[in-house]
């Protein structure tokens, strides 16, 4: 079997925050415009991708973030198992998707690297290295923002109160998670 | 540091965002027809306005979008934003 | 005649508290016609009136500025000179400049304060090494002084250069330019008035062009301020104004005008001696006679006149200016400014006649147009006077646009694998 | 020394907390709350520095930030050196050290003093007209110039301290915790909106909160009274933030903000370990609310500057807050009634007043009364025109003035004192309003500036607006905050004010005096030396715009950036030259308010936070391996692998060679990879490569030439079809961003028909490149389901397979010219993978190359590597790959311009091989190509933009680019170097196998 060497090894604890890297989780990016992208997407997760900007929705099985009118990722919620990147809803997908010509899924499982963090000072962290205003984005329900943290590209999502996930490409995710951890330190 | 509406993201900061340049230039769809003035003209000539610019931005670090700004260059003030594909508003 | 400047005269009007000095340059109001305008009272443009009156014989000059002279990108502007450009064209303009520059003190009997401190331009990746070893070799075939410098030279020529191989991005190398270096930016331009004044050119501030008015494919004058004014030749140095002029006239130009910014911090007893540029990074650094290290940091992406940039880019640039010079750390930033830099896409300058006849243009130099003055001056005066360009300005013409021909100083910015 | 001009306790000095600090090499004790300035001034310090030009002795003029005089070197000699501080801003600490500036050898006795005997032959300007003979000679000039210029010294160790950044994003920002700014912040933040207020000082209240006098009352208390009960209650409400000893440096547009807050500059040095040193709050406002106050004007005359002068303000300030006396025998000077309240203060704390002086003739006010009331002798309609004592001021000199206040009459008086504080009434500090854009209005009345237009959703209140006395301000807050605010009602709406202020004012900005203004030195800037006299010099020389008066006299361009002194420069500007204030404009206000360190504003991004440091999967593995790393835009890739005792060429020969002749790998992770998805893949294809790709069969791989508009190749790489409507597209490492940046723009902007999808996967990929001629056998073991021979699996294609249970990708491509297989593998396999290709290569040698030794073999091959052999000038016909152009394709990015007169040029440089006459000498990368040494200037052909020696050719080989270089096969160049020239033969750029044999070898 091969080994898994994900990037992130150690959890983080500091008073009011607490930083993991969360593995293995599929991730999908899935793009596409027409109405019958998401009623077919619908159908085939049992999971409504969000209209809305900025917010995502979830399923017992998915989560899926909207990141654009016509792109969305969607994760597991749950850890897949070690030593197989085979995933039934990607193939699922490209069957109602791809070769319906309906869309685009995209396997970015390991693109992104997903940070959760929990904690009351996850905000205070962010403020020290992201322009984004989290003032309404923390006190929203399902809310989920695209933005800079450290001038590294982040998507974030915020999962309930003082809990929430980061995405973070996985070259920027070891120096982003030293960069946030000497940053904690000082909180 | 302006803050830029994303028609798609809503208000952000600059920092997210990058600029292109003057808007509403079209791609000659048939390049082989022109001389080498239009090509040029084209490719490389701009009204570079002081005041009223309508122009092309992208949300970078945010949905990937571009779409159109018109600011008034002399002070940096965002009169209107729109989408790829819409029609400019009138001024 | 003006009264010559001098530690004797200054002595000898000491004696008189110094009541007696005559105006460095007048106030008069525009004639009804000239020969020649120039629009734009920056260094460029007085420069290019002073050759006119001097080298060309032509006198009934008005050098026309809609604010006060000197008050745009010539007094905003980081006061590096050098001349060790990659391409032939380039270095022949720049070089040209340089020469002058040399002189220039006393040909205007006004202290420039052009210090040859040396420019070095740092390396920080292999093809930085690559790029500035070319540059260094079509220098030195082209009679220009140029070095090439391993680390410990840089560490040697300026000390204060974090040349720790542990840093992100690690010094190389670099190059050398000892005959570059700096000047005092409103003395050119100041220096330049006064010359030009006193061979009777008319320099009109605080007038603004409103209008250049054209019959058929000919100019004949420009609606200002202060009224119409009458002429055959008009010259547009108006640097990030110059598309505002073309669109007068009907003109498109391939420029595009942006925010460039620059700061100071407070004054220091000497720290550094030369120039660094450090393209990589984004950090040049010298220091002024008064002590202040002076900054360029670099130009926002977008089209803006409001003389303002986006802190992003002072804080980018700073941000270098640590990483090479640790020390300067609780140094503090006095003052910071921008200015607007109209830019071509090749980064090299237009010299050039255009399509209307009498109508010039000298723009486009980016953010190192200072360096050019008295070199863009005297060859866009033998252009306006001879409508033809001098032969070491002849590729910097628009027509390049349309040909390809481009001057790309900037096409060298490396991409590599 | 003792405290003795410790003339009350204060309840802002805690007097059972002593501090000891040093200043000069001695040591003083203060107490905490003080700062340098009047922890000096209570051990009877007034000398503190030397002025920039003619090192005349200076003293503390104010008690804030705009100090123009009191500036010193904190820590001399340490890695927390800092220069130019303020004395009146540093709150003393124990273990301060400080020392004067600009003088040797001392503050008391420095040398630099001769220039003030110069000073006749040193006018505004003297620079420009000297130094310039003999023409050699500036350099040496200037060394001296510049060795007696500067102020303070730079540090000349890296900073010990941290910064950081804070972004913060609010409804009301309040900048100025005075009375107005505690007001407004308590309406902002009551009525719900989320509230930060901010002030540079220590404490709350601004100059209200030390004011005790008994003729400024609120509801019937002191107004000190009114406001600390104020002050108390806001400290109480939830949503309103309060940050002392923090300045907003900078206010731009959109109500974008910056603001230092100082977190452990006043604390002992033992105390500050790892602790954040300054904060810099990035702050985004929907509203903002000015309240930044005023600044007292100085008074113009001669010898204005000696120390012991100081703003009549101050002075008051020093006894109410501080508790110091700054002088025993004080006289006031000033041309309106703020002067009176610093003699009442004074006078109720027993501290000696001698005199007034007021160019007002006729004035009354109960102010003056109760000072005439207790004898205190006040001559109206006098000015001062002189003063006396070199390192203190003892002594100054009176005339009358004339009615018309532009000569003096009369005989003088003298009168004795040791100390002299002058009120030339209020400037408003608008400087953060001119900075967001803002445009003034003068006020005739009392000749200031004033906020006019807002450029943005503010305000300005209190007396930065113009309102200086307390009816003033608190009349009209109410009404202001609600409109601006958009409330209904405050709490206060109906307060009861007493204010026994008589606003008349004589403004006269350069007082007469009774001799000629050459023989004078009334100081306008007192950092930089500028007098009246020099600014009149200027105005004389035909320098009419405030900028260039400002330029030529260095008026205002100190440190403490003209904030006592540029009014006066407007006014004595407009008067000589007759025009009228408001018409002259004002000088632009730059950021910073106050200067700020490079390190606050850079933050945490110094060190290994500069820059983003990006990793491949396999990074680890490199570095265990002792792999030498380069720097590839914000990558660090492999370099090569040095075993003991090699260095880079040993190292590379190695394994160039071992690639060759058994097996090597490479990490390739990278390189850009981009999922192309839609029915119009193809299609989008075509339009952005030069070549064709419709016919590509599925499983299938084709390189591809990106090109920009002007026909300049930009980025190459291979792409792969997938499926019908399905690539995966490689870039170049460094192009990886910008080429999908640019492709979603021609999608989203020209082509928004195409049904095209991109989406990075860069990072989901570790690349593994395994080549050489036992590449096959070695793949074979990794993946021994794959079926690997020729005909199946072919150079140029693609299989989708699994090892172990990890689906992969594998394609055959080859950048080095020999049998070559890419796994593409999910990143967190990819280490795992690597190793498993190392073990199963352990038989053939396999050998790990890094980015040198890729250079080199793909050089062998003349592959060229966009941003090494191109510059942004080479279109493919250049690079000799006529081929790669489609003739038939309509279109792609790029085509039209190929076309143009010059683009189509014979002569343009070309893409060509270069060997060397000695195959032992290895050109230099970058070294200049010619053919005729003879001619000067010598004609440049081209350049070597590729060179090495091919350890599998046996001899040294090069890429260049020469002119006209392909019609140049086999033609002798030369290249000059600058001690010898290097005989070289122009050849094809393929050195090695040009039967591309070795590909399925």
């Amino acid at each position: 079997m091969l080994n898994y060497s994900n990037p992130i090894t150690e959890e983080k604890s500091y008073s009011g925050l607490q930083m993991r890297e969360v593995k293995p989780i599929m991730k999908l990016i899935l793009r596409g415009k027409k109405r019958e992208f998401l009623s077919a997407v619908g159908k085939s997760l049992n999971l409504i991708l969000p209209a809305e900007a900025n917010t995502f929705t979830k399923s017992d099985k998915l989560t899926a973030l909207w990141l654009s009118p016509d792109e969305w990722m969607i994760f597991s919620n749950e850890v897949s198992h070690i030593g197989n990147n085979d995933y039934q809803i990607e193939n699922l997908l490209n069957k109602s998707i791809c070769k319906t010509n309906l869309g685009a899924v995209t396997d970015v499982t390991d693109q992104f690297v997903l940070i959760n963090l929990k904690g009351d000072k996850i905000y205070n962290l962010f403020e020290t290295g992201s322009p984004f205003n989290f003032n309404d984005f923390r006190k929203k329900k399902a809310s989920v923002t695209q933005t800079i943290l450290a001038k590294i590209d982040v998507i974030i999502q915020n999962e309930s109160q003082n809990d929430v996930n980061l995405f973070v490409r996985r070259s920027f995710s070891q120096h982003l998670f030293s960069w946030m951890n000497d940053s904690a330190s000082r909180l | 540091m302006f803050v830029i509406n994303c028609p798609y993201c809503g208000e952000r900061e600059q920092s997210e965002f990058k600029a292109g340049g003057e808007a509403h230039i079209v791609r000659p769809k048939q390049p082989t027809e022109l001389s080498d003035d239009q090509w040029a003209e084209y490719l490389f000539m701009r009204k570079n306005i002081k005041g009223i610019q309508f122009e092309r931005w992208v949300h970078t670090h945010g949905c990937r979008k571009w779409f159109n700004m018109v600011r008034d260059t002399s002070n940096d003030e965002i009169k209107a934003i729109y989408k790829m594909g819409e029609k400019p508003p009138v001024k | 005649m003006k009264n010559k400047y001098s530690i004797i005269s200054l002595i000898k009007n000491s004696f008189s508290y110094h009541e007696n000095w005559q105006k460095a340059w007048g106030n008069p109001e525009p004639k009804k016609e000239y020969d020649i305008i120039i629009v734009g009272g920056g260094g460029h443009g007085l420069a290019t009136a002073y050759y006119l009156a001097k080298k060309h014989d032509i006198k009934n000059i008005a050098v026309i500025e809609k604010g006060w002279i000197g008050g745009g990108n010539t007094g905003r502007n980081t006061t590096i000179i050098r001349s060790n450009y990659l391409w032939d064209a380039s270095a022949g303009l720049y070089d040209h400049a340089l020469k002058i520059w040399e002189k220039l003190s006393q040909e205007l009997n006004y202290n420039v304060m052009f210090s040859q401190r040396g420019v070095m331009n740092l390396a920080h990746n292999l093809q930085d090494v690559r790029d500035l070893k070319r540059r260094t070799h079509a220098n030195r075939l082209n009679g220009i002084d140029a070095v090439y410098l391993n680390t410990e030279q840089v560490k040697k020529f300026c000390p204060i250069i974090n040349t720790s191989p542990d840093i992100r991005y690690p010094v190389l190398g670099g190059t050398l330019q000892r005959r570059a270096g700096t000047a005092r930016h409103d003395a050119v331009a100041w220096g330049y008035a006064r010359g030009a004044d006193e061979m009777g050119v008319d320099i009109i501030q605080n007038c603004e062009v409103k209008g250049i008015k054209r019959s058929g494919d000919s100019v004949e004058g420009v609606e200002t301020t202060k009224g119409f004014i009458k002429t055959k030749k008009i010259g547009v140095v108006a640097a990030g104004h110059s598309s505002v002029i073309a669109n007068m006239a009907g003109l498109r130009l391939p420029l595009e005008s942006k925010p460039l910014q620059a700061l100071v911090s407070e004054p220091v007893k000497p720290i550094i001696d030369t120039v660094v540029m450090s393209n990589a990074v984004h950090a040049y650094v010298s220091q002024s006679d008064k002590g202040e290290l002076v900054i360029g940091a670099g130009t926002d992406d977008y089209v803006s006149y409001s003389q303002k940039g986006s802190h992003e880019i002072v804080e980018g640039t700073l941000n270098a200016i640590l990483e090479l010079y640790p020390i300067f750390s609780r140094m503090r930033m006095l003052r910071q400014w921008g200015g607007i830099v109209d830019i071509c896409p090749d980064a090299s300058p237009i010299i050039s006649k255009t399509p209307i006849k009498g109508l010039y243009f000298n723009c486009g130099w980016g953010t190192g147009g200072f360096k050019a003055t008295p070199g863009s001056g005297d060859l866009f005066a033998h252009t306006i006077a001879n409508d033809e360009p001098h032969k070491l300005n002849a590729a910097f013409n628009l027509n390049r646009f349309v040909s390809g021909d481009l001057v790309d100083e900037h096409g060298a910015a490396a991409v590599a694998h | 020394m003792t405290n003795n001009l410790r003339v009350k306790s204060s309840k802002f000095i805690d007097e059972t907390y002593k501090i000891s600090f040093r200043f000069n090499n001695k040591t003083y004790y203060g107490y905490k709350g003080d700062t340098l300035a009047s922890a000096l001034l209570a051990n009877g310090i007034h000398l503190v520095g030397r002025s920039f030009k003619y090192h005349r002795p200076r003293g503390i003029m104010t008690a804030g930030s705009e100090e123009p005089n009191a500036i010193v070197q904190l820590h001399k000699n340490t890695s927390r050196t800092e220069p130019n501080v303020r004395a009146t801003e540093i709150e003393i600490y124990e273990g301060l050290e400080a020392s004067s500036q600009n003088c040797w050898p001392s503050v008391n006795f420095d040398i630099g003093g001769i220039n003030n005997f110069l000073s006749p032959v040193l006018p505004a300007g003297f620079y420009y007209k000297t130094f310039m003979w003999p023409a050699s000679f500036w350099m040496k000039y200037e060394y001296f110039i510049r060795k007696s210029a500067g102020l303070g010294k730079s540090p000349t160790e890296p900073d010990p301290d941290m910064y950081e950044h804070k972004y913060i994003h609010c409804d009301v920002l309040v900048i100025g915790a005075g009375i107005s700014g505690v007001i407004a912040a308590k309406t902002s933040a009551k009525n719900g909106f989320k509230t930060l207020l901010l002030d540079e000082k220590p404490y709350l209240g601004g100059s209200t909160i030390y004011q005790n006098s008994e003729y400024f009352k609120i509801n019937n208390q002191i107004s000190s009274s009114w406001l600390e009960k104020e002050i108390n209650e806001i400290k109480k409400i939830d949503n309103l933030e309060i940050k002392t000893r923090t300045s907003v440096a900078a206010f731009h547009g959109y109500n974008f903000l910056l603001a230092r807050e100082s977190l452990t500059d006043h604390l002992p040095l033992h105390q500050r370990y790892e602790k954040i040193r300054h904060r810099l709050l990035k702050i985004r406002a929907k509203k903002v609310i000015c309240a930044t106050g005023s600044l007292e004007r100085p008074l113009i005359f001669d010898n204005n500057d000696r120390p012991g002068i100081l703003l009549s303000s101050a002075i008051e300030k020093y006894s109410n807050l501080f508790g110091v006396s700054c002088g025993q025998k004080n006289v006031l000077f000033t041309n309106n009634d703020s002067a009176y309240e610093t003699a009442i203060s004074l006078f109720q704390r027993g501290i000696g007043i001698e005199a007034i002086i007021d160019n007002r003739e006729e004035v009354d006010s109960k102010l003056i009364k109760e000072i005439e009331k207790n004898n205190i002798k006040i001559y109206k309609g006098y000015t001062i025109v002189d003063t006396f004592g070199y390192r203190k001021i003892n002594k100054i000199s009176i005339m009358q003035l004339s009615k018309d206040g532009q000569k003096v009459v009369g005989s003088k008086i003298s009168i004795n004192c040791d100390c002299l504080g002058m009120s030339g009434g209020w400037t408003p500090a608008v400087h953060l309003f001119t900075q967001s854009g803002g445009k003034l209005k003068f006020r005739d009345d009392d000749q200031v500036f004033i906020p006019d237009k807002y450029p943005s959703n503010q305000i300005s209140i209190g007396s930065c607006n113009g309102e200086f006395t307390l009816d003033e301000i608190l009349t009209g807050i109410s009404k202001k905050l609600k409109d601006f605010l958009n409330i209904k009602k405050t709490d206060y709406e109906n307060l009861e004010i007493q204010s026994h202020f008589n606003k008349t004012k004589r403004n006269i900005w350069l007082l007469p005096s009774d001799k000629i203004i050459g023989k004078t030195k009334p100081f306008v800037d007192y950092q930089n030396d500028a007098t009246a006299k020099d600014i009149k010099l200027a105005l004389r020389e035909g320098f009419r715009s405030i900028e260039h008066v400002k330029r030529y006299t260095t008026t205002g361009m100190g440190t403490d950036q003209g904030k006592l002194g540029n009014m006066h420069a407007l006014g004595i500007i407009s008067e000589t030259a007759g025009s009228r204030m408001g018409e002259l404009g004002t000088t632009t206000f730059r950021p910073p308010y106050t200067p700020l360190t490079f390190g606050t504003i850079v933050g945490r991004n110094v060190g290994e936070y500069f820059d983003v440091f990006r990793k491949t999967p396999i990074h680890d593995w490199h570095f265990e391996n002792k792999a030498k790393f380069e720097n590839v835009g914000q990558w660090k890739r492999a370099w090569f692998y040095p075993k003991e005792n090699e260095g880079m060429h040993e190292a590379v020969q190695r394994e160039s060679k071992a690639a060759r002749d058994s097996a090597g790998i490479l990490d390739a992770s990278t390189l850009g990879k981009i999922d192309i998805q839609g029915t119009d893949a193809s299609e989008f294809l075509n339009r952005v490569y030069t070549n064709a790709w419709s016919k590509l069969a599925i499983g299938k791989c084709r390189y591809g030439l990106m090109l920009n508009e002007d026909g300049m190749v930009y980025d190459d790489g291979v792409t792969t079809r997938l499926d019908e409507n399905h690539y995966i597209m490689t870039t170049t490492t460094g192009g990886a961003a910008t080429v999908l940046s640019k492709l979603e723009d021609y999608l989203q902007t020209e082509w928004p028909e195409l049904d095209v999808y991109l989406t990075s996967v860069t990072d989901h990929y570790a690349t593994i490149s395994v080549c050489g001629p036992n590449s096959k056998k070695i793949i074979s073991k990794v993946i021994p389901d794959i079926d690997l021979s020729d005909e199946k699996f072919p150079h140029m294609s693609f299989k989708k397979t699994k090892i172990d249970k990890v689906k992969c990708r594998v394609m055959r491509i080859s950048f080095t010219g020999e049998q070559s297989y890419e796994i593409n593998v999910q990143a967190n396999y990819g280490k795992s993978v690597w190793e498993k290709c190392m073990q199963a290569g352990k038989e053939f040698n396999i050998t790990p190359y890094g980015t040198e030794t890729m250079h080199l073999l793909r050089a062998e091959k003349g592959f060229i590597i966009v941003g090494q052999d191109t510059d942004g000038t080479m279109t493919p016909i250049d690079l000799q790959m006529d081929w790669i152009v489609s003739k038939k394709k309509y279109d792609f990015i790029g085509k039209r311009s190929l076309y143009r007169s010059d683009t189509i040029r014979e002569d343009r440089k070309q893409l060509i091989g270069l060997v060397t006459e000695n195959p032992k000498e290895v050109l230099e990368e970058g070294a200049q190509i010619v053919a005729d040494v003879s001619k000067s200037p010598v004609e440049m052909l081209g350049h070597v933009t590729s060179s090495y020696y091919s350890p599998n050719l046996k001899k040294s080989i090069a890429l260049g680019v020469v002119k006209g270089g392909k019609n140049m096969m086999g033609q002798k160049l030369i290249i000059p170097m600058e001690n010898k020239q290097i005989n070289v033969t122009v050849t094809d750029p393929v050195f090695l196998d040009k039967e591309n044999k070795r590909l399925n070898a």
